[in-house]
């Protein structure tokens, strides 16, 4: 059945005017579930980016004994970089230990106070070749019995440490975003089959009429469709908002260095936001179109 | 035209509102169904389009066993079914032109068709005027005008008109009943439920009369009682 | 017990529904109200149970102006007038039965008078076997006579009734018509709209005619035309 | 006007069964939306008392030069304990000082490579009388002059600085619990409304027949109460659930301690749970009270 663009522009329109109250129902479900779905996913993104930035790729630290020869130091150094293993090296000597120190505690000043440049050792930061464990391990146990190396450290357990910490954050978080996502489905289904009820009536006598089930279906999935993306455009900007505040926020905030850790880039909010208008334009021409099919049996 | 053979339709509760009904119209027959409330008038008239089906016997409409046909294509033929309801059974969103329009619009007819033929109805039925307004608007006679409307405007082939006069005074009835006489001459066969003496002694076409669900009386040129 | 003065109802879009009508019921009078569809006989029903409010004129009923009624009033100046809706309006979601009770709920009878009243009444207007069923499973005649059940359950002082016969065959409402004289003779006034001519000219009461609007015949002992 | 319990019960019941599909819709708004407040709490509760335990109540570190004779550190913890304005002093050694740096960066080996007891300074732990920020100073200055002393840190910066992060995130919680809140009451309300159109017609009918505005609507009241209860009621038991889930998820960490300062015990569980109960309730009665109002004026 070729169904006419005309009728079903001018049909939709008109059912989205006369039922107004129960367009705002479905926009205002719309744009409440969705914003929720939004920020849960922008809290996502600033997680996931914190923990990219926490981790380093240091994977392997030689410290030195405080009191090595100079030449016994180089010679560790020419050793690590003719090795195939490794990769990069970065020699950090004892001030700067102290400072790295200092830049890692600069919150906890007693931790500060009970160290001094001298007590610190300096150290080869080491990136291995093949970030793998069996290979981090070997290359741990060589240099650890040099002379002049007082321990080698190996990063691996701080890196699983903290990859089982952001991964179980990433997981509460991913649930939480799913969780969102889900609940705003079933709230925007409830209220469109609510609606689709309150006009089950005329649904009906369309049908008596001699109206096929897709002549009748398709202005309103059209309308859900509208609804879904008024309703995901409101969200959005909504979302675009919450940033703008979070943003300000956490900028501000510079003397704790920490939160803007959690800054979310603006293709991130960008994705964010496409994802929430088709959602929202799926989940109302899907659910109205269900919705619907339940009165036109008769 | 129309074919029943022994049909029987029973509501839950065990009421019987069709028993063994069985009966058959020609095409272009004018037909009158009489019977107290509650005798199964509407029912036979809810059977025809397949609003629903019969516990036992077949219907055949058009030369088809409506009872085979698919899902897809009941709305196929309702469409050659004009059917003026017992509650006017109007779209409350539309208004009045509106409501008249949807029937040609189910059926595709293009804009400028519908854009004649509605107010060219409307204003053989009286309510050339009151085509902006919605049916909430309208008296009870005014919306019972509206459902006989939309019932022929798309010219079916079969009219089933159940009591279309039960809200309208003696003059308005006889104007409607002129109109369906011409339908009719037409070559549409009309089925009308009614309680209107003075109309079926008037009119003196076949008169077919129910009670409790039974045929009593199937009679040619016929009158009321 | 019931006067109009000089009332006027216009609808939007100028549409007079009543115009400067006037006139005076006294108690115990039973008044058909008849008119051409959409002189404007549910307009003056509805003005009496303050459905809708008049654009000019007043309205008494029972001595009262009501227009001056509070609106925490209103209620309880419905509850003496029973009313027959020419669409019926009966509530979906309750049976037949609940439909009647309801009436009787809303004034605080207790429930062994509801019990003895409600099947009484559907008896009487032989509704006994459809209690227990919902609207949508009834008949047009049966749904009528649902509401006219409810409309004088609770003997109200006045019975306000939209063409209660409309959609019942003559014996129906002869049994019907028996009934409203019944109830007029202990004393309830009567205001019933009809196009039923032979209801009207074997009665015999006093006849309003309506006009687009207008009073144009206020008659004891008349007729339909 | 006296309502009559009898009737008011027995309506409640009928409309709740015979209008199926709106009372599951309106329990499934109310479960979903107070669902995820009350995570919401829940959470806000953990970061509550997680903050709660970051914070010590140490407010001033003596930390001692590693050569001090004991007679002089002796003298030092003296005067401490005399001095009035101290309320509590803890003695720790060297080897502790290297525990507790142990066990503060037990996820970090690299750190507890880069130092040894004997580099750790010992320190006193001072409580003052009186945590005010002028008084710690004050200490502070008194005994940072004193010989064997090697400096005095006053964790006064550090507090500030974890209270704003608290602060911060306390906000940034609540705010987010409050916009849940507003958003399930707003849904909830959106749904009843909704429910309520699809019987605006009965409604009308009921106050032709002469009800007047109370006895429609106390019905329809105790209806939304129940609906509101109900919906509360499973929305508990899937707090309690969450719940459970998390603080067998949070124990089973314990490679990661840090995880169990989030757990929420069970009485902040059940003040959550009466919270939903509550606020199902009302919202539900009082939402079903509003949404009739607007059909009742006929
Ligand atoms: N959905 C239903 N469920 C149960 N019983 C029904 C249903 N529809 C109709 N009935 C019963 O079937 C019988 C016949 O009903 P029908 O509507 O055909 O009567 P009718 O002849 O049209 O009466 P009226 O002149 O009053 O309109 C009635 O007793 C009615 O109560
Ligand atoms: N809500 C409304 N808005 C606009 N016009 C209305 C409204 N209600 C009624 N009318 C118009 O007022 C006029 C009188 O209507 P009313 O219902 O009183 O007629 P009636 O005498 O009862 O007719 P019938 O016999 O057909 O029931 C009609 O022309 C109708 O279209
Ligand atoms: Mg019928
Ligand atoms: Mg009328």
């Amino acid at each position: 059945m070729a169904l006419n663009v005309n009728y079903i522009a001018r049909e939709t329109g008109l059912n989205l005017k006369r039922n107004l109250t129960l367009t705002i129902a479905s926009i205002l479900t719309v744009v409440v579930s969705l914003s929720l779905v939004g920020i849960s996913f922008l809290v996502r993104q600033g997680i996931t980016n914190a923990s990219g930035r926490f981790r380093g790729n240091i994977e392997l630290i030689v410290f030195l004994e405080p009191k090595i020869e100079p030449a016994q130091r180089a010679a560790i150094g020419k050793s690590l970089e003719e090795n195939p293993e490794v990769k990069k090296i970065f020699y950090v000597n004892q001030q700067q230990a102290f400072e790295d120190f200092k830049e890692l505690f600069k919150d906890s000043p007693e931790m500060i106070g009970s160290v001094s440049p001298a007590i610190l050792p300096a150290s080869y930061r080491v990136v291995p070749e093949n970030p793998d464990f069996q290979a981090t391990r070997a290359l741990s146990q060589t240099y650890g019995r040099k002379a002049g190396v007082r321990e080698v450290v190996s990063a691996d357990k701080t890196i699983k440490a903290l990859q089982k910490i952001t991964g179980k954050i990433n997981a509460g978080v991913i649930i939480a975003g799913a969780v969102a996502l889900a609940a705003a489905l079933l709230l925007i289904f409830n209220t469109i089959r609510t609606a689709m009820f309150a006009r089950r009536r005329e649904i009906e006598v369309m049908k008596l009429v001699g109206a096929t089930n897709w002549f009748i279906r398709v202005p309103f999935m059209l309308e859900g469709l509208i609804q879904g993306l008024v309703g995901g455009a409101i969200s959005v900007a909504v979302l675009y908002l919450y940033n703008n505040y979070m943003t300000t926020q956490l900028v501000d905030s510079d003397e704790i260095q920490f939160f803007q850790n959690f800054l979310v880039e603006s293709p991130d909010v960008l994705n964010t936001g496409i994802v929430l208008l088709v959602v929202g334009a799926l989940v109302g021409a899907v659910g109205s179109g269900l919705a619907v099919s339940r009165f036109l049996d008769v | 035209m129309i074919k029943l053979e022994n049909v029987t339709k029973v509501y839950k509760g065990d009421v019987v509102a069709l028993k063994d009904a069985s009966c058959n119209i020609d095409k272009g027959e004018f037909v009158f169904l009489v019977g107290p409330s509650g005798s199964g008038k509407s029912t036979m008239i809810r059977l025809l389009n397949k609003q629903e089906g019969p516990q036992a016997g077949r219907i055949y409409v058009a030369g088809k066993d409506i009872a085979e046909l698919s899902a897809w294509k009941v709305p196929f033929l309702r469409r050659n079914i004009g059917c003026v309801f017992q509650d006017y059974k109007l779209l409350s969103n539309k208004t009045v032109y509106e409501n008249v329009a949807f029937a040609l619009e189910v059926i595709g007819r293009p804009k400028h068709v519908i854009k004649t033929q509605v107010p060219a109805i409307l204003e053989l039925v009286g309510l050339a005027k009151k085509q902006r307004n919605y049916p909430e608007e309208l008296s009870g006679g005014e919306q019972q005008r509206v459902s006989i409307a939309r019932a022929f405007v798309n010219r079916p082939l079969i009219l089933l008109a159940d009591e279309p006069t039960g809200n309208l005074d003696p003059n308005t009835s006889v104007g409607i009943m002129r109109l369906l006489d011409r339908i009719n001459r037409t070559g549409t066969t009309v089925v009308m439920a009614t309680h209107d003496r003075s109309i079926v002694d008037t009119m003196r076409r076949r008169v077919i009369e129910l009670d409790r669900g039974t045929i009593i009386r199937d009679q040619a040129r016929g009158v009321y009682e």
